[in-house]
């Protein structure tokens, strides 16, 4: 049924063991699943609803040991479907796939926007283990879609800042109103950032002048998550598999593409529109 | 270094080695194809193009299997016309390509091979093999009278040298592959893939949204070099292997049944796009080791004993 | 211990339980068979028996690959007639027998399920389609009139089920299944293996003496799923799941695209004759855990989604 | 290439290293190979010459880091074709195979007919490595046939005993005679036996008289070795795999086919004849 020596590319089902819901709609679905307990923070899986569609998902919680996670927002068809299952239900897991974060940081920046604080968050997590203690913009358009507020709080007390656009509250305006803010107050070396990426393409450009690293997580259509289809591309990288993160040296050579275009399903280049 | 040369002619088309990505991995976006050439293939194969744009299956597309990988990615393609400013740009960059495209009627493959070749291409591979759009298109490639009828179809319009690549799901391959020659075939590719199915005893149903799918990878080598073998008994154009070839090992075996070139699909999953440069670089330390000159020289030679 | 019922019934043959091995795999040897029996099979499959005996190809007879093996054993079996005894002694042991058995002719095919028969065998397979005696013998599988006279034609005679074998090896195996459906077939089985090869690069040449042989084992079990899946979708008779059935979860894969049981072949290689068991056991937690009552509540299960 | 994460059971070609003429024409075959230094003693693999055969051979050497070797009795087209074989040439190896001997014994008797030396001298040697020193009969129709002589003679020194049918040297007679007047005059715990099947069925039933185990590596038509085809059936046991070797327990089970019948290639049953 499970099995360690099982490749993490193999699919196996999982029964959802908790689903709990968070801020701004969005839910988390909790299963036992070894190769997802040895993932590293930015990787994803690929969930499968029968019936619905297979879609990817960033890791919100990397339980070593314990139950892993992710985190849904409600946007669509799968998500929506998903966003319904209960406890004792079953989901297909293919993954975890891609690079994830690198940890490398002495003074580093999370910044946040939406549900991307998923992927971010067992990143912030890892990064204290390591005895390093990221400043963390959870951004979001107002205070009730502040998603894993209480748990940041926790881990970075203080590290933690609030940006909401309608000011409801913490900092008013967008995440990357924020960052900039901050990046000017502070010598950060990395920014790592997932979220619309319009936020993220600001972020890098920012980061760049002033010659700081990014890290960033991108999203494009994911269908064999292998870096076999090519549809997932972004100028030569797969987000599937040489991403979802990308740093700054490849941002660089993808400059036409990020935060202007992507491929829709077919393979044509559409705007991106957030 | 010695006075190796590792570079082939497909009937006609001379490339600096014997190794292409395989139609469909990679080959949707320029840049990665271009990544592949600077992998170190001698060409790349474009994801195989239809006259209009198409999405292609809902996912799941991909589930792997022992042995390799099952796929029912449905022809997602952003059609013939669109990929013409891709086929330039790469051309632009020095890469030369080889155009895979489909169509559901002989007329719409002739006019696909038309607009590719008037793009420039190097070389159009004939998809009548795709096991996953059956139902849609039917399957022109299992019968060898309307291979032979699609493929002279196709080379009264094409200013460049016809693969045809063919499906292993046939009785008799190399009666296709006579059918293709008979045609006009520059060469032959073979093969695609097995069509398989794979299920998940929880859900209870097909893993893949299609139900069924194409078997690539390892476990599809040994009916692809039977595939080869058979078709280079039976034919005189060049064939292309295509079938599980992970390693330089694979490639000569491909090589030795009578292969002038092969194609790598699957195993960029395990070994990224590295693998044209790793298997290039084994052919060229096995040529050397055994005291050949050039590639040809070991084409067919496990038909000689 | 719930009210659980592992046995299963193919057109009016009740077994113990839904598992037997493949033909050819170990079933030349009485003792051998008994010993699969032991080991859990719900009956024991012969040897495909011809007219005559033969000795079959030369060694090598067998290579490993990748996700399975090849073989061509070229069907070597002392013959229908010598067999009559080791049967009756299977039978005098209380184990419940099928005979795998081939011809070269209609005529030697009818004979030989007539000697078989009156042998006392429980049901007669029919191998149409053993990939590695082709030119020797023609392929009758590979066609759903041969298939329906030869079916036919052992119906005349023989007094027990009468199960087809089938190849993968053609464009469209559901055609197949039907002919063996009008000829009288009580069940299917599928499916033999795929046609493959394996060359040596040192050699440089072929492995197998025969050249080419059949690919078994788990690279072939995508393929002979969707066997299953299109043949459940063509007839009303049962069918036999077989290729590449190494665990509990490959057989329940089986049973739920159609199968009403499987054969296990290559899977001894590496798990022994205690395989039968060890799947028949995990099938039988299968239905527990899933609160089924028997084999036969999930037999197709997979296409009502 | 060659690779120690390769299963046994894939075929891998090796050149041959050395080849040496033994006793009565036998020839010894040296290669390295990483899977045969890790070999039982008692295992075979199948040697390929391609275009003629592929034949059992039982390890003589089983060079733990060097070279093993295998040693051929030239019988027919294919012991004969290897025999001609010369250093720098190749033959492909599958194996090893089987399961070889136990090495749990006390005081053991070894006896080896013809050929049968190939499989117990590497037994000797790990006896003799584990501290036991077996009792070996060498027995063949002459002097000039007697195998492995030197290299057992330095291993054994007086433990050694040869036997030839001619009494051209040592004891004069038969092995098995020789090994039933040696049974008389000690206790032995274990008998282990290869040769000619009418030399160790006479050995297995007097050894079970006395109650002495017997370890019997026995010949049956091997064609595919890893116990699929079941030609090389004796009773309920493949040769290939459950065998080659098996002890009273099992000699028992097969005591109307041991020494008796076996099958020939198509699987009719036919005499042993030696
Ligand atoms: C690496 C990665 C990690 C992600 N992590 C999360 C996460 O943690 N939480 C979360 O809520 N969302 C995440 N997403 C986004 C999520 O995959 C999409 O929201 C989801 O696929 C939408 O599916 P749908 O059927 O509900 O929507 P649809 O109505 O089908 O589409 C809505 C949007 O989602 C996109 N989308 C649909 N299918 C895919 C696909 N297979 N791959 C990529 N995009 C797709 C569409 O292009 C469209 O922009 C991630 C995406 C990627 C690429
Ligand atoms: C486990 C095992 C270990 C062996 N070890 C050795 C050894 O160390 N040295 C040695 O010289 N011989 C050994 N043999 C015997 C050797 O395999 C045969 O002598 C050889 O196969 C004969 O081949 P041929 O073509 O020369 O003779 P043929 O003329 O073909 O036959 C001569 C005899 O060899 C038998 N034989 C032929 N092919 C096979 C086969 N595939 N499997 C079994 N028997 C066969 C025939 O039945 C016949 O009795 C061993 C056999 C087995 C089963
Ligand atoms: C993800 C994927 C997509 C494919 N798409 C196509 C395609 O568009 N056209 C085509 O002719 N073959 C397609 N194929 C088949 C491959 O070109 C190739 O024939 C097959 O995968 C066997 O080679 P491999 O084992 O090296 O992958 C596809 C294969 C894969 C895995
Ligand atoms: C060594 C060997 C011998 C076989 N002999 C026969 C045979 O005599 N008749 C037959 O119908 N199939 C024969 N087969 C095919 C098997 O019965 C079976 O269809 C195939 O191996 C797929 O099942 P598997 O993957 O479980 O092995 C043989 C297979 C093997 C490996
Ligand atoms: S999704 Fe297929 S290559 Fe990335
Ligand atoms: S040789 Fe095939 S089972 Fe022993």
């Amino acid at each position: 049924m499970s099995g360690s020596r099982m490749k993490p590319d193999t699919l196996r089902v999982r029964q959802l063991v908790d689903v709990t819901e968070e801020a701004g709609d969005m839910v988390s679905l909790y299963f036992r699943d070894v190769q997802c307990s040895q993932a590293l923070p930015g990787q994803y899986v690929m969930i499968w609803v029968p019936g619905v569609d297979e879609v990817p998902m960033s890791l919100s919680t990397i339980g070593r040991r314990k139950v892993s996670s992710v985190t849904v927002r409600p946007v669509g068809e799968a998500t929506r479907y998903i966003c319904d299952l209960k406890a004792g239900n079953m989901v297909g897991v293919r993954g975890p796939f891609g690079n994830g974060y690198t940890l490398e940081c002495d003074l580093p920046l999370v910044v946040a926007g939406g549900v991307g604080a998923a992927s971010l968050t067992p990143l912030a997590e890892s990064l204290v283990t390591r005895g390093v203690r990221p400043t963390f913009v959870l951004g979001a358009r107002n205070e009730e879609q502040l998603v894993f507020r209480e748990r940041l709080k926790n881990l970075l007390d203080e590290g933690l800042v609030l940006a909401t656009d309608d000011g409801s509250c913490g900092f008013k305006g967008f995440a990357s109103d924020c960052a900039l803010k901050l990046m000017d107050e502070r010598q950060f070396d990395v920014v790592y950032t997932c979220g619309p990426e319009l936020m993220m393409a600001l972020i890098f450009r920012s980061a760049e002048d002033r010659g700081i690293q990014v890290q960033a997580s991108l999203e494009r259509y994911i269908k064999c998550a292998v870096g076999l289809c090519g549809s997932c591309a972004i100028g030569p990288y797969r987000v599937c598999k040489d991403g979802p993160v990308l740093t700054t040296d490849q941002l660089k050579v993808v400059r036409d593409e990020f935060g202007l275009q992507r491929m829709d399903p077919s393979g044509q280049a559409i705007k991106v529109d957030h | 270094m010695s006075q190796l040369s590792l570079a082939v002619d497909i009937a006609g088309l001379r490339l600096r080695n014997p190794t292409m990505n395989a139609a469909g991995v990679l080959g949707i976006s320029g840049p990665l194809l271009k990544r592949v050439y600077e992998g170190g293939a001698g060409a790349v194969v474009t994801k195989s193009l239809g006259p209009v744009p198409r999405e292609g299956h809902h996912n799941p597309t991909l589930v792997t299997v022992e042995g390799g990988v099952l796929n029912a990615m449905g022809l997602p393609n952003p059609g013939a016309d669109y990929f013409v400013d891709v086929i330039r740009w790469l051309k632009g960059e020095g890469v030369p390509v080889v155009a895979s495209f489909f169509g559901a009627t002989i007329e719409e493959f002739r006019d696909v091979a038309c607009t590719l070749s008037d793009a420039g291409v190097d070389a159009l591979e004939l998809n009548c093999s795709c096991p996953n759009v059956v139902e849609e298109m039917g399957m022109l490639g299992a019968d060898c009278l309307n291979t032979e009828a699609v493929t002279a179809a196709v080379k009264e319009v094409a200013k460049t040298p016809v693969f045809v690549k063919l499906s292993p799901n046939v009785t008799d391959i190399s009666e296709i592959a006579r059918g293709a020659e008979r045609g006009g075939a520059d060469a032959i590719t073979a093969c695609n893939t097995l069509i398989g199915m794979a299920v998940d005893v929880d859900m209870r149903r097909p893993i893949l949204a299609n139900t069924t799918g194409g078997l690539s990878g390892p476990a599809l080598k040994p009916v692809a070099l039977r595939c080869v073998w058979e078709i280079a008994k039976t034919v005189d154009i060049p064939i292309i292997g295509c079938g599980g070839v992970t390693n330089w090992r694979d490639a000569v075996e491909f090589l030795l049944c009578g292969a002038s070139a092969v194609e790598i699909g699957t195993a960029v999953m395990e070994r990224g796009v590295e693998v044209f440069g790793m298997v290039v670089e084994g052919i060229r330390s096995y040529l050397e080791v055994n005291g050949f000159k050039e590639v040809k020289d070991i084409v067919g030679l496990a038909h000689e004993t």
